[in-house]
C-alpha cells in the first residue's frame, strides 16, 4: 500500500491530485464519471462577486496540443454559488478549493471575505492571473507590487488558507512567487495560461471572439514545468504545479521539481476521468518503484 | 447523462467525404434522443487534442448509427477507424428535440442541410413512431453532398432534395425550397439542422408563417459536458439574455430564443 | 503571376520565407535538398567571436508538438565562418543574414564589426535572445535597458542593417520591441525559444544535459503570434515572425498580424524543404484568393 | 548525401516488440555503406515531432531492410505501418563502419546488443563480400530479443548468442562471451552496436586486448543533417577533444576516440 497523502502544511491532501479551476466547472459536473472524493480535492471555476456574461464567442481553439480559451469567467457569482453549489460541494469528503476573482483589488478581498462566511471550503486560490478579462490580457500576476498588494489586502479579511495563482506571461516568476510568500500566500499555484492567438486565414479575423486567449495542454507542460521548477527552489511554501498534466508520468515529473500537489486542467475535458486514472497511475507506479510516501518524491530531482 | 464509454464499430459505409458508422452501444440506442450527440475521441496523441461532437444518426436494437463529413483533420481521423475498431465515446449529451402529442397526424419539416441532415433521420423516425408525418427537405452545394437521400426516402417519407448548383432535386437554396413548400402547405412544426445561415434564414422564414420551430445549433466544444463554457450561445429565456451552454442546454434551441448574429469581436 | 517580393526598406526579399538561425546550420547543409536561391533568404546559425564547444548533451528533447534545445551555440566561431564558409555563401543570390551573440556587450560589437569587413552579408541578426547560454536563460532581450544598449553599441560599430531577435520569456514584449527601435535597430524578429525543462522520471535527472532549454515548434505558434501581434501594432520598423511556422496558412497568419516576414525554424529538421514547401503554398494561396503581392495581406487582419 | 525520399514497404515481418521492413528505395541499394541509417518520418502529426533514426540492415539490388524495436511512440506508429505504404525517408545518412582491405581472411567480430544487431547484418553481408570471415555475437536480456538469430545462422556465419536470462546461448552478458572468446581467438578487428554501457565495456576489453574496433553510437536527433548540433559526442581526433555530430561525423567511430563518460549535467 502506498500513502499518497501529501501534507501543505495548512491542508493535508488525500493524494497530490487536484482538478483546476475553469476545467472543472463546480464539481458536480463530473459526479457522473468517478466519486468526487476520490480526488486530492479540486478547484472551482473562478468566481467574482456579480454573475458574469463571459467573452464573445469563439471562445475555445484547438492548437497543436493545446487549447485557447478565452472564456472570459462567465460564472454565476459568489452568491449564487454559496447559495446553490457549496451545500453539495461542503458534504464532500476532499478538499474543495474556491477560486476567487476581482476587477479590481477591492473585489478579489470581497469575494474572499464573503465566502469566508460558509463552511467546507478547504482554501482559497487568488487568481490573480486570468489572461481573458482585461485589455492585452493584463493581470496583477504580472507585477511583483501588485501581486504583493492583492494578497496582503485579501489576507486582511479572511482566515481561509489563501493559494496565490502565478501566471506565466512574466519575465521572472520567481519575483512574483517571493512577493506573493512576502506577502502572507499560505501556498503557489502555478502556471494559468499563457496569452496566445490564432488567426482565420480566410475571414483575416481572429479565431476567438475575444481576440487574444490563454493556452493551455501539453503544449505548454515544458515552460510550465521550469517555472515550477525555478518556484519550488526559491520559495519555502508549498508550490503546487499546474500546466500540461495529463498523465502520472506528467505530475510525477512536477512533483519531482518541487511540486507538493499538482492540478490537472485541460485533461479533463479530453478525458473526464483523468485526475483519476493520473491518482491511480501514480499509486502503481511509485508501487513498481517501491515508495511508500508519495511525498518522498517532492524535489526529489538530481541536478 | 452518460452512460456508454465504448462503442465497437460494426460497419463502416462511405461515400469520398461522407461516412455512416454503425455502432454497438446498447445503453444509448435504449436511452438516448433525438437531437442528442456524443463526444468521440478521435486521436491517440495530443493533435487533435479534444473529442468531437457528433450527433445520434439512428438508434435500433442494441446499435446507433452516426453520419458525418470531413470537416478537418478530426472528422479526417474519424473516418479512418475500421468495422471493429473500439470507439472512446461519451454520451448520449445535451437536450434533443422536442416531440409533442400534438404532432399526432400533423405534417413535421425536417431540414438539413449538408451533415446537418445526420440528427433528423433519427429524429423523424420518432416523429413517425409518435404519429407524425415527417417531410425531409434535404439541401446541398450539389448532389455528392446528398448521399443519404436514398436512405430516408427507403423509409417511406416524403422527401425533397435541392442542389446549389441544380445538379439534383430543386436547383438553389434549401431555403428557397421551404419556402415555396410553404406557399400551399401549413405543417405544424419545422426542425432543423445545419449551417447558420441556413438556420437563421428558416428561422425569419418560420417568424413570418407563424410557424413553431427548433434548430440544433453547433460550436466548437471543449468538453461536452457543461464544464468549460467554451460552447456559448447568447439565447433570450425567461426574459433574459445570456450565453446558454449549447452543449448541456441545447445543441437544440427554440426559434425565438437564439440570437443569431451577436456582434462580432467586439 | 503573383509577386511574392517584399520590402524590408533596408532590405528587398524575393519572398518572405527565411530559415531560422539555428535549424539551418550554416546553409550549405540544406543544398542538397533545394536550391537555396529559391529562398527570400535564411539566417545563419549564432555565431560568437571565438569557437563555442556548446552545452552538455543530452541536447535535444522532444515534447507534444514541440523540441527543446540546449544547443548552447556550438559553433566555429566568426573567423572560421568568414573565412570557410562566407565566400560560399556571398555567391548566392539570397539574402544571407548572420546571427550574432555575445557574451557581453563588447563581444557584439566585436563580432558585429568583424562581419561588417566582409561582403555578402545582407543583414546582421542580433540574437539578444538566447536562452541556452547564461545561468537560468538569462539574456538582455528580459530588458529594455540591455536591449537598448547593446542595439546602440553594435550600431555604433556597423553599417549592416540590424535586426533585434526578441525573447518570449518577457511580460511586456512591446516595452523591449519599443527599445530596440530607439536604439536604432531597422528590424525586429521574434521570437526566440521559451525557458523550458524536462525530467526523466526513472532516473530523477533533468532530461537535458543542460538542465533548462528553449522550446520551438508547433507547441509555440499560438503565443508567438500573439506576440508578433502585440509588437507589429506598436512598432515602426518591420516584424519578422518566427515561433512554430510548419505551413503556408501558418505563415500567413503571421503576416496577417503585421509581420512583413517569416522565419522557419524546427520545420526544417521535420522536412528539410520545409522553407520551399511554405514558399510554394503562399503562392499557391495568393493565386487562389487574388492576389498580386503578397505585400498586400501584411498587417491585413480585421478587428 | 540524400538521394532517396521516399520508400515503398515490401514486407513486414514481426515478432511483437521486433520488426523487419522490407522497402524499395533502388538509390540507396546502390550507394550505402553498412552504418549509414535514415531517418524515417513517423507520423502525420506533431506529437511525435521529429523523424526517427534507423540503420540500414540490409541493401539489395533495389531493396533495403530495416530492423527496429519498439522504444517508444515513434517507433510504434513505425510499427503500425503495412506493405504497401510509402515511408518519408531521408537518406543514406552519416559515416559507416570502415571496411578494410586488409581483413581479407581475417576474422571479425561483430557484436550487437538488443536492437543494436540492425546494422550488423549488413556490414557481415560487406565483410564476407570482402573476404573477410565475420564472427556474430548476438545478446539480448532474454530469448525474445533475438528474433534474428536464425536470419544470420542461415547466411552462414558463425553465430554466437547470449541471453542474460540464461533463456539461449550463453548465459550472461555479451561482453563477457566476447571476452571468454578473445581467450582463444586472435580476430583482427571488432565492430559493435548495442546500448552505451555494453559498448564503453566492448572498447575496454578492446584496449586490453589491442584490438581495434568501432563502433556507433546513438543519440536523439533533430535534424540528421549536420544542421543541428543537437546530435554530438565528446570526440578525440587529431590531438582535440571536442563535440562532434553523431548524425555526420558518425554514427560510427573509432575505439580511442570516444568519450564514453563525460560528466553529467555539469
Ligand atoms: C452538437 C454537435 C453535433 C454535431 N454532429 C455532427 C454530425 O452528426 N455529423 C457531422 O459531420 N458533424 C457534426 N458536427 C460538427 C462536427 O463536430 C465538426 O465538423 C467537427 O468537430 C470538426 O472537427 P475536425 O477536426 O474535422 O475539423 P477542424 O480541423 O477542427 O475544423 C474544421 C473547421 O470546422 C470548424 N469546426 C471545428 N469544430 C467545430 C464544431 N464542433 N462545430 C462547428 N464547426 C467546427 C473549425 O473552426 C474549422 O473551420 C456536430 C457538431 C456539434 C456541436
Ligand atoms: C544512427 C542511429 C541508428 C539507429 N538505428 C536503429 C535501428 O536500426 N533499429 C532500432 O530499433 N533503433 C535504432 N536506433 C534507435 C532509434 O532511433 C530509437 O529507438 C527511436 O528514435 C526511439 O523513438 P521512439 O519515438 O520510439 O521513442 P521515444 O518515445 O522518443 O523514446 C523512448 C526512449 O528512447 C530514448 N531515445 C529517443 N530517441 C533516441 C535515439 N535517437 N537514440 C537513442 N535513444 C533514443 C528516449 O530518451 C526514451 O528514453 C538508431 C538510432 C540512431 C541514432
Ligand atoms: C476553459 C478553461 C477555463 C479556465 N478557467 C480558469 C479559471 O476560472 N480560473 C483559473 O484560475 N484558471 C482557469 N483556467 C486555467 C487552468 O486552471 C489551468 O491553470 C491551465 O489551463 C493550465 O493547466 P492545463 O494545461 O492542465 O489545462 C482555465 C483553463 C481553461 C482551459
Ligand atoms: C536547435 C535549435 C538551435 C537554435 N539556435 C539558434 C541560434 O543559434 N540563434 C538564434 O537566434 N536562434 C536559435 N534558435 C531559435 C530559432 O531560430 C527560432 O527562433 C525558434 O526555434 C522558434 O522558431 P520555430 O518554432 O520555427 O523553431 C534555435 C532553435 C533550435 C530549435
Ligand atoms: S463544451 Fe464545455 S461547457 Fe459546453
Ligand atoms: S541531428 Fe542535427 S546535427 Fe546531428
Amino acid at each position: 500500500m502506498v500513502d499518497l497523502s501529501v501534507d501543505l502544511g495548512f491542508l493535508k491532501l488525500k493524494n497530490p491530485v487536484l482538478a483546476a479551476s475553469g476545467t472543472f466547472g463546480y464539481g458536480l459536473e463530473f459526479k457522473p464519471f468517478y466519486d468526487l472524493e476520490l480526488l486530492g480535492g479540486f478547484v472551482v471555476k473562478g468566481l467574482y462577486f456579480n454573475p458574469r456574461e463571459g467573452n464573445l464567442p469563439p471562445r475555445l481553439i484547438e492548437t497543436p496540443s493545446g487549447l485557447i480559451n478565452s472564456i472570459g469567467l462567465q460564472g454565476i457569482g459568489v452568491e449564487a454559488f454559496c447559495r446553490e453549489i457549496l451545500p453539495e460541494l461542503a458534504e464532500l469528503d476532499t478538499a474543495v478549493i474556491v477560486n476567487v476573482c476581482g476587477e479590481d483589488e477591492d473585489e478579489y478581498a470581497r469575494v474572499a471575505e464573503y465566502l469566508s462566511r460558509f463552511k467546507g471550503i478547504a482554501a482559497l486560490e487568488l487568481n490573480i492571473s486570468c489572461p481573458n478579462v482585461r485589455e492585452g490580457g493584463r493581470c496583477p500576476a504580472q507585477s511583483s507590487d501588485a501581486t504583493f498588494r492583492t494578497v496582503k489586502k485579501v489576507k486582511e479579511v479572511t482566515p481561509l488558507p489563501l493559494i496565490t495563482k502565478l501566471s506565466p506571461n512574466v519575465t521572472d516568476i520567481v519575483s512574483i512567487a517571493i512577493a506573493a510568500e512576502e506577502a502572507g500566500s499560505e501556498a503557489i499555484s502555478l502556471v494559468n495560461t499563457f496569452l496566445a492567438m490564432a488567426v482565420d486565414i480566410e475571414t483575416r479575423k481572429p479565431k476567438l471572439g475575444n481576440v487574444i486567449g490563454g493556452l493551455s495542454g501539453p503544449a505548454i507542460k515544458p515552460i510550465a514545468l521550469r517555472m515550477v521548477f525555478q518556484v519550488a527552489r526559491a520559495v519555502k511554501i508549498p508550490v503546487i504545479g499546474i500546466g500540461g498534466i495529463f498523465t502520472a508520468e506528467d505530475a510525477l515529473e512536477f512533483m519531482m521539481v518541487g511540486a507538493s500537489a499538482i492540478e490537472v486542467g485541460t485533461a479533463n475535458f479530453v478525458d473526464p476521468d483523468a485526475c483519476l486514472r493520473i491518482i491511480q497511475g501514480m499509486e502503481k507506479w511509485a508501487e513498481n518503484h517501491g515508495i511508500k510516501n508519495i511525498s518522498e518524491i517532492i524535489g526529489s530531482l538530481k541536478i | 447523462m452518460v452512460i456508454d464509454r465504448k462503442a465497437r464499430i460494426i460497419e463502416v459505409q462511405d461515400w469520398d467525404d461522407y461516412f455512416l458508422f454503425r455502432l454497438e452501444s446498447p445503453e444509448i440506442a435504449r436511452l438516448s434522443q433525438p437531437g442528442q450527440f456524443i463526444m468521440i475521441k478521435v486521436s491517440e496523441t495530443t493533435n487533435p487534442l479534444l473529442r468531437r461532437p457528433i450527433s445520434l444518426h439512428n438508434c435500433t436494437g442494441r446499435e446507433v448509427e452516426i453520419f458525418f463529413q470531413i470537416a478537418g483533420k478530426g472528422t479526417r481521423l474519424l473516418s479512418q477507424k475500421k468495422a471493429g475498431d473500439i470507439l472512446d465515446i461519451l454520451g448520449p449529451l445535451g437536450r434533443g428535440f422536442s416531440i409533442k402529442n400534438e404532432f399526432k397526424g400533423k405534417e413535421i419539416f425536417c431540414v438539413g442541410g449538408g451533415r446537418g441532415i445526420a440528427p433528423l433521420y433519427y429524429l423523424a423516425r420518432e416523429l413517425s413512431a409518435a404519429g407524425a408525418r415527417p417531410v425531409i427537405f434535404y439541401g446541398g452545394r450539389t448532389s455528392a453532398d446528398l448521399p443519404l437521400k436514398s436512405r430516408f426516402e427507403q423509409a417511406d417519407w416524403e422527401v425533397k432534395v435541392s442542389t446549389d448548383d441544380g445538379s439534383l432535386g430543386f436547383s438553389g437554396l434549401v431555403t428557397s425550397l421551404v419556402e415555396s413548400e410553404l406557399r400551399h402547405r401549413t405543417p405544424t412544426f419545422l426542425f432543423a439542422c445545419g449551417p447558420e445561415a441556413m438556420m437563421e434564414k428558416l428561422a425569419e422564414i418560420c417568424r413570418k408563417e407563424n410557424l413553431p420551430a427548433e434548430f440544433s445549433l453547433e460550436s466548437i466544444m471543449g468538453c461536452g459536458l457543461g464544464a468549460c463554457w467554451g460552447c456559448v450561445k447568447k439565447i433570450r429565456r425567461n426574459g433574459e439574455t445570456k450565453y446558454l451552454k449549447i452543449c448541456q442546454d441545447g445543441p437544440v434551441f427554440s426559434r425565438d430564443e437564439i440570437v443569431w448574429q451577436e456582434k462580432e469581436n467586439g
